[in-house]
């Protein structure tokens, strides 16, 4: 079956409640959705703001090519991910995705996998900007995002 | 051709694109690191651990030991921390 | 830290988005808001609507110690867990699970947790009203849910 | 004592709820099943499989070899389908 795919790159704030009701209305045999909100955290107070750099185009392209491959392996629906670059205050949505599936696992496993492939290889960087005014630096990536991005290789892969 | 950087990679470089010629020499994504960390302080700063620096040829992923000849666009950045 | 756990169980319709929008503002450390929305099928236009039967008292019990257990095992800020009961109609929402953290592995995992323990522990149990009118059956329960939910064993319990 | 019956079990028995005084032989989960098939009919039809019947003693789910003796509340159902 075909499965809807919507892609947004956007410096706005997007609107979660109405990008839940549009997915769960793809299909009348969805029977679960999964949503995950990524938010700007204040990290108990050091951040003011994260500023996030997009490499433009090649972020959409990227990401429809995680989506396509989460197509490829569960049974979905449809799926939406949204990620905002600029800067972006604590408490703010930084990325969204949703999965609507027939059946739970599908749509947890198809969200789960979205979020640990685009933080390891949507083209986006965050620089942290200090409460105490001062010029934060750019986030290290994780060695624990490269972990989580591996569990989901094929045996034939490994 | 023309070469695009990110984050930190930009920064150190001190420019976020270019239009360069390549030396006919210069095969591989290995190659151009090579290449472009001779070009000056900037360069060899922003590419001075190459191992970690992240090579785009045409907006999709490449290895380093993978083709750049007669690419588009070729973008160098760091590790990836969206999400 | 203290874990924020709201347990709701109601024939009436509930707000996704209001909920949501309350468990991210749990703490000001919650980065990732994993929901799940178990939503009514027709199943290709075969059923008018599920009724859902459940023990009072005993259902909100049985979510609580789910709940408490999910706290036990992953560092999570708050988790909500909304139930319906009675009739309900192709497209309205059955359940909803919200599992907020700091960290997005942490929020998968809790929610993917409660609803397999839902689905196999918590004292509900559907009856299908068929789409020609006629008198629908109880629904089995599925060996898939069993199976699903014994992946959470510990290894000191297999 | 109070019995619960949810689901099919209920609708097989044909009440909801009973009162109901057990044997003093009564003592586990199991050993109520069994005296409650030879009740009738619509016992011994609702409880035909034991095995799946589940059992909840003061809103708790107990095994079968789980002993029941004070309990307030005991509810049979089968297995549950929410979620």
């Amino acid at each position: 079956m075909p499965c809807a795919i919507r892609i947004v790159v956007q410096a706005e704030p997007f609107d979660t409640a109405a990008e839940i009701a549009t997915i769960r209305n793809a299909d009348a045999n969805v029977g679960a959705v999964v949503s995950f909100s990524g938010i700007c955290r204040d990290e108990s107070g050091r951040l003011a703001a994260l500023e996030l750099e997009h490499y433009p185009g090649m972020a959409e392209a990227e990401i429809g090519r995680i989506a396509h491959e989460a197509v490829q392996r569960w049974s979905v629906d449809a799926l939406t991910v949204i990620h905002r670059h600029g800067k972006i205050v604590p408490g703010d949505d930084i990325v969204l995705v949703l999965a609507a599936s027939s059946h739970r696992q599908a749509a947890f496993d198809a969200a789960s996998f979205l979020m640990d492939f685009l933080k390891t290889r949507a083209p986006f960087w965050k620089k942290e900007h200090l409460a105490n005014g001062s010029a934060g630096d750019w986030v290290d990536a994780r060695e624990a995002d490269d972990a989580a991005r591996e569990r989901w290789k094929r045996d034939t892969e490994k | 051709m023309k070469l695009i950087y990110f984050a930190w990679v930009r920064e150190r470089i001190g420019t976020a694109e270019e239009e360069i010629e390549l030396p006919a020499e210069v095969t591989t994504a290995g190659d151009l690191l090579a290449f472009l960390q001779a070009r000056g302080e900037g360069y060899a700063e922003a590419l001075r651990d190459p191992k970690i620096i992240r090579v785009a040829v045409n907006q999709e992923h490449v290895g380093h030991d993978e083709p750049i000849t007669g690419a588009r666009e070729i973008a160098l950045f760091p590790p990836m921390t969206g999400g």
